[in-house]
């Protein structure tokens, strides 16, 4: 039986999370837009007041946390499309180093961001 | 040149469970068939397989069933193979994962089904040829079975000795639909012919248009006998317009007839006083033409079949597919209105002679499923007595062509014994005294005797064939001809026979084979040849109304299926035997055979045949 | 067919290499005639479409060998209608009155064998089983996309049949019923919940709709996964089988495949509902997976 | 001997006259995800220039003259921008809408109502856009 966990494919686990992150971005999504286009407007955003946001722990918590969804969901997205129109072999593997680096990059670009606002000195390499 | 011990042709229910057994039995196997298995008419069997599995119930009731339903024109050893294996058969079916229906407690259920004395039918749903057919397919793709699907098989590579009864069958040979190649198949062991039916010489049939009799006719032209072919079944309820089936299990359910004054007519105009609806095939196809001969059909055309009272619940449970026939192709919903139903073409009792191992008097040469006749339902076939017919003998010629012991045949095959030749006074020459192109294997010639000379000369043959047709440029096309004869077979040799028109039918017949004559195949590519192939059907055809006709001409009585109108009655003393033509020298030769009454316990004695 | 076969032994290659040029100039002959008789048909054709009591059909038409034909190209038949009539009825028609070669495969009539799967106007469909009286005019006949094209309306369906062989479709328990008669028992629920999964008659309609199956050959596809869901809810295959057929689904090229297009469903002529199936093995495989977590 | 027609892609995309609702689905999710990736990156690009407000002057920041304001600011007051942040409202939207509509029918709830569940997502998502947008459009100089 302890064969049957390899069979649980990268495929079918994608897939799973495909939805768990989509579940959870329905409400953070959501959540986000109402925020910052309809409780204060786009055009009257500022530094010190998305500032002062991310200076609440749950809410700088929540914004890291849709963005390593955000990220996860999406680019597994689009690998799973690219796949589905019949992506194989060496193409796969290259698409795959290509998204997997574009996600990195994406979430220390955006984890820099989130920390500036905090004021978080964390790592100053970042 | 593909070489196998046995070569399989025609993958339907017969077809794959003699390719099963073979393998089971140690040989190689190949399948031949013009069609994809899955494509086979078998998946249009919907009622049930008879089997004696209960408690109260056994195989002598159903041997005794299957007699009587005969009109003691079966052979009582094939009969008592047949209705002794077939719980076996089913069980064995059960355990490759056919998905019959279930009684509460989890067993296979049984439904009644006209002409039987216990509820005794398995089926699935209204399905049940469709699931026997996978189940069995699924089968041999899980033994790795060769399957030359839509190859069409041309013709036998049969020794030409004098006799039929010394020949023997070295393989066959075939055109591959997609490419057309003419390939030669040689079979070690034995070649097992599993053709299907031969519904399409009449025009209103519920057979599939792939049901030509292209087994029956290329064996005949081998010199086998053809037994009983005028003993065709109308089944006496089929839709109008298409001749699609519904099913008999609708009448085994509680499903009744009316005529156009809503009367009852099986009970109320005294056809079948104590089963009704339920009484054996024949005698309601009959019931239902003489009333609408006797102007109270509705349309003058059919009858109406109604469901429903049996209520909606057991109707979607028990024959949801009904439903589906019934709105599709007559566009009728059978919960709210009855169904317009009228006989139609069903079944050929007939077919190549074999005993109960499938053997026919050629060496080597095995028949099974409808294409055969290894006599078990003699004039008149029960309902459900067909599909276990294929597993039972599918099995049973399997097995032997693989070379396994069943013991010694008690039916005889071939003119040996007791036969009594026949005489006939047709109207027009019968068959083909010019020559004919049908490549009959037994046309003098060089005696060809080494296996490998007889494949090779017949697939020298069909090659040609193919050539020949395929050179001519104009003439008649097989569309034609082919609804010639189907016209003058549904006019002339139907439910209702008589001499002056089965007369008509012989010269309508012989006028066709004269057109054959001129026939051209008008599409040029070698791809997919449909009109080639069906050209070829078409020649098949014709062979297989003649046999019809000459049976339904000779035999002098009513017995079962075939009706006469100049003889009321079933005549024991005269006619007790069984109706053989074969082929000799390109026409039909006539002659009889007895029938085998004397069954493992009993004798089957004759009796008045009342439902 | 998935299943190996010896090959032919390479005989009568040369003989036949002789003849071979006698008998194309026959058939270039053959041709040529059948391009007379071609013009012939159209013809007819013409004062066929005057008569308003016919349907008008536009039919696929494409033959590797035949000149005129290599292009694919849609011809114009005119079938005087019957009420009843069906589209299979009148493409036998369009072949037996007005063009032999018409090419297309068709058996049983009653939507059981699965042969006549076509695209009807831009829909997949049996012939036998769609009435024309339903259908807007001219009625366009194609065969199934996403498949290769043999001939006319005839597909190469080799790769639908090894997708439906590849998920060992059939039952795997050996046991036999020697001598004894039992039959396995099968509640009445649980046969009910493969009822709709068994009527699959192999038409490939479903295939062919699936835009997915079309990206990627590798995909099972709906009639096979549905074939599969067929044995793994058969509870006569007891659990162990079940697990093994879900590691057959859960493969790559599997369930995961599926994007919930339910074009499949709504072409399968069976009423399969195929979604559902494709949908209840994602869960059963997510579930039997996590169970050991 | 035997050759075949193989119809190519064009011919394959000649057939969106004769897609069905699902398939409609599948495409606009698709796309709509596409788009939603794309936008996450610029957005992140963008949100990225608060860095160097962070390390800036903080009486510059106190009077938004940072550059992170400022660039939002600037955006903000184009018309297209505003038009395409409705954009991305309606592809949000129904990526979202379509979206649960998936994971329903994931959970193999509503199955027979698929299409009608499309047409719902669509006219609702429709119908959010319209309403929002006099506050997307607000205060935006012509
Ligand atoms: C509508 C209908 C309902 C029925 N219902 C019942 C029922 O409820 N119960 C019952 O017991 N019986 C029933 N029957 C009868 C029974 O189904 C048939 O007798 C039986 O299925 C025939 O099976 P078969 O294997 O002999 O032939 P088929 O299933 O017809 O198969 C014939 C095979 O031969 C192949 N073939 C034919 N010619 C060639 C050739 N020249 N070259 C290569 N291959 C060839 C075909 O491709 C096909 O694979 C019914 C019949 C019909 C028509
Ligand atoms: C807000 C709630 C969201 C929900 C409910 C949701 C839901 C889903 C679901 C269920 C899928 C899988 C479709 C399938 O495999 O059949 C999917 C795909 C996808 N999603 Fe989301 N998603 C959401 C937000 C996002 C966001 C924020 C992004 C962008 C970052 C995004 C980008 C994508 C992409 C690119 C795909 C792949 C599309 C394709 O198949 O080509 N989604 N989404
Ligand atoms: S699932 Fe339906 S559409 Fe697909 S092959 Fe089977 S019957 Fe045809
Ligand atoms: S059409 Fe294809 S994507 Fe899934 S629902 Fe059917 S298999
Ligand atoms: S002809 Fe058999 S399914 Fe249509």
């Amino acid at each position: 039986m302890a064969e049957r966990y390899s069979s649980f494919t990268a495929g079918g686990r994608l897939w799973l999370w495909q939805r768990i992150t989509a579940a959870f971005l329905i409400v953070v999504l959501a959540f986000h837009f109402f925020l910052l286009h309809f409780v204060h407007h786009a055009d009257e955003v500022t530094f010190g007041m998305s500032a002062g946001r991310m200076q609440t722990w749950s809410y700088y918590s929540l914004m890291v946390l849709f963005l390593v969804t955000a990220t996860f969901h999406g680019v597994n997205g689009v690998y799973n499309a690219l796949i589905n129109a019949g992506l194989t072999g060496a193409k796969r593997r290259a698409v795959k180093a290509v998204l997997v680096l574009a996600s990195v990059l994406l979430l220390v670009q955006g984890f820099r961001t989130a920390n500036a606002w905090a004021g978080i000195d964390l790592l100053p390499i970042l | 040149m593909y070489e196998y011990d046995v070569i399989v042709v025609g993958a339907g229910g017969a077809g794959l469970r003699a390719a099963i057994a073979a393998q089971e039995a140690g040989a190689n196997v190949a399948m031949v068939t013009k069609l994809h298995p899955v494509r086979s008419h078998t998946g249009a069997a919907e009622g049930g397989i008879n089997a004696a599995l209960r408690e109260g119930d056994d195989w002598e009731l159903h041997a005794y069933d299957t007699m009587k339903g005969a009109d003691y024109l079966a052979d009582a050893p094939a009969a008592e193979a047949l209705t002794q294996e077939s719980p076996e058969e089913v069980i064995q079916l059960e355990h490759w994962g056919m998905a019959f229906s279930r009684d509460d407690d989890g067993r296979v259920s049984q439904r009644p089904f006209g002409g039987l004395s216990f509820p005794r039918t398995t089926y699935a749903g209204a399905e049940t040829g469709h699931h026997l057919l996978h189940t069995l397919y699924e089968q041999v793709v899980k033994r790795g079975i060769d399957v030359f699907d839509e190859w069409y098989v041309l013709n036998l590579a049969v020794s030409d000795e004098e006799r039929p009864e010394d020949r023997t069958c070295h393989g066959v040979v075939a055109y591959e639909t997609a490419t057309g190649n003419v390939e030669a198949f040689t079979a070690r062991d034995g070649v097992i012919l599993a053709t299907g039916g031969l519904g399409q010489v009449y025009d209103h049939t519920t057979n599939a248009v792939a049901n030509t009799g292209d087994g029956v006719a290329m064996a005949y032209r081998a010199g086998v006998p053809a037994e009983d072919m005028e003993m065709i079944q109308f089944h006496p309820t089929t839709l109008p317009s298409t001749g699609v089936l519904i099913s008999e299990g609708v009448r085994g359910e509680g499903g009744i007839l009316y005529n156009d004054e809503g009367e009852r007519f099986m009970f109320e105009h005294g056809y079948a006083k104590n089963d009704g609806e339920l009484a054996s095939r024949d005698v309601v196809s009959r019931a239902e033409l003489t009333e609408v001969n006797e102007g109270r059909g509705i349309e003058d055309e059919y009858v109406h079949l109604d469901m429903r009272h049996l209520g909606e619940e057991r109707i979607l449970d028990r024959l949801e597919n009904i439903l589906h026939l019934a709105e599709d192709f007559e566009g009728v919903d059978g919960l709210e209105e009855p169904m317009p139903v009228k006989p139609g073409q069903h079944y050929a009792m007939g077919g190549i002679e074999t005993d109960e191992f499938g053997r026919t008097c050629v060496d080597s040469l095995y028949a099974v499923g409808e294409c055969a006749c290894a006599s078990v339902h003699g004039s008149n076939r029960l309902g459900g007595n067909a599909l276990p017919e294929l597993i039972v003998f599918g099995k049973r010629a399997g097995r032997h062509a693989a070379g396994d012991d069943l013991g010694d045949p008690q039916v005889p095959v071939g003119k040996e014994g007791d036969v009594e030749a026949g005489s006939l006074e047709p109207p027009v020459e019968l068959g083909e005294p010019w020559g004919g192109d049908g490549g009959a294997v037994a046309d003098g010639g060089a005696a060809a005797t080494s296996a490998e000379a007889v494949v090779e000369g017949t697939l020298e043959r069909e090659r040609e064939r193919v050539e020949r047709l395929m050179d001519r440029d104009e003439g008649t096309q097989h569309a034609d001809i082919r609804a010639a004869v189907q016209r003058t077979m549904t006019e002339n040799v139907n439910v209702f026979r008589e001499e002056s028109a089965l007369k008509e039918a012989l010269v309508d017949i012989h006028a066709a084979r004269q057109r054959y004559r001129d026939v051209y195949v008008a599409d040029p590519s070698r791809t997919y040849n449909t009109d080639l192939i069906q050209t070829i059907e078409t020649r098949n055809l014709l062979d297989i109304a003649e046999m019809i006709t000459v049976g339904a001409l000779a035999r002098e009585e009513f017995r079962g299926a075939h009706w006469r109108k100049q003889y009321q009655e079933r005549r024991d003393d005269e006619w007790l035997k069984h109706t053989m033509v074969s082929w000799s020298d390109g026409s039909p030769e006539l002659w009889y055979k007895p029938v085998v009454l004397e069954g493992e316990e009993q004798t089957y004695e004759p009796k008045e045949r009342s439902y | 067919m998935s299943t190996q076969r010896q090959q032919p032994e390479t005989e009568s290659e040369a003989d036949s290499a002789e003849t071979e040029t006698a008998q194309e100039r026959r058939l270039g002959e053959k041709r040529r005639r059948a391009e007379e008789r071609e013009r012939e048909r159209v013809e007819a054709e013409e004062r066929a479409a005057a008569d308003a009591e016919r349907y008008h059909l536009k039919v696929f038409r494409y033959d590797p060998e035949v000149e005129g034909k290599q292009e694919p190209r849609f011809d114009d038949f005119h079938v005087p209608y019957e009420t009843g009539m069906t589209v299979l009825d009148a493409l036998i028609y369009a072949r037996d009155e007005f063009d032999a070669s018409l090419t297309f495969r068709h058996s049983c009539r009653q939507a059981i064998c699965g042969s006549d799967a076509l695209f009807i106007n831009g829909r997949q469909r049996l012939g036998c089983q769609t009435q024309l009286s339903d259908l807007d005019q001219p009625v366009r006949i194609e065969p199934l996309p996403h498949q290769e094209v043999v001939k006319d309306l005839v597909v190469d369906m080799e790769h639908f049949y090894d997708q439906m062989e590849a998920v060992e479709p059939y039952f795997q328990t050996t046991d036999r019923p020697d001598g004894e008669l039992e039959e396995q028992r099968q509640s009445r629920e649980n046969r009910e919940k493969i009822k709709t999964s068994t009527r699959c008659i192999w038409c490939g309609a479903c295939m062919s709709s699936c835009n997915i199956a079309a990206g990627d050959n590798e995909y099972l596809g709906p009639a096979a996964i549905n074939k599969a869901y067929r044995f793994a809810m058969d509870e006569r295959e007891g659990e162990d089988m079940k697990q093994r057929r879900l590691e057959i689904v859960e493969q790559e090229h599997g369930v995961w495949r599926c994007q919930t297009q339910f074009s499949c469903t709504e072409v399968c002529p069976k009423d399969i509902p195929l979604t559902e199936h494709i949908q209840e093995l994602k869960r059963e495989a997510v579930k039997s997976n996590l169970k050991f977590w | 001997m035997s050759q075949s027609y193989d119809r190519g892609l064009i011919e394959d995309f000649g057939r969106w006259r004769e897609f069905s609702a699902g398939m409609w689905a599948w495409i606009f999710h698709k796309f709509t995800g596409w788009v939603l990736v794309g936008y996450l990156f610029t957005h992140v690009a963008v949100l990225s220039t608060a860095l160097t407000s962070a390390s800036a002057d903080p009486a510059t920041v106190a009077a938004n003259q940072d550059l992170y304001t400022q660039t939002i600011r600037t955006l903000e007051s184009l018309l297209v921008v505003r038009v395409l942040e409705v954009g991305l409202l309606a592809v949000a939207v129904f990526h979202i809408l379509n979206g649960t509509r998936l994971l329903l029918i994931d959970l193999g709830i509503g199955l027979d109502s698929q299409d009608r569940s499309f047409y719902a997502s669509l006219i609702l998502t429709g119908a959010i856009v319209v309403a929002s947008v006099p506050t997307f459009l607000a205060g935006v100089s012509l």
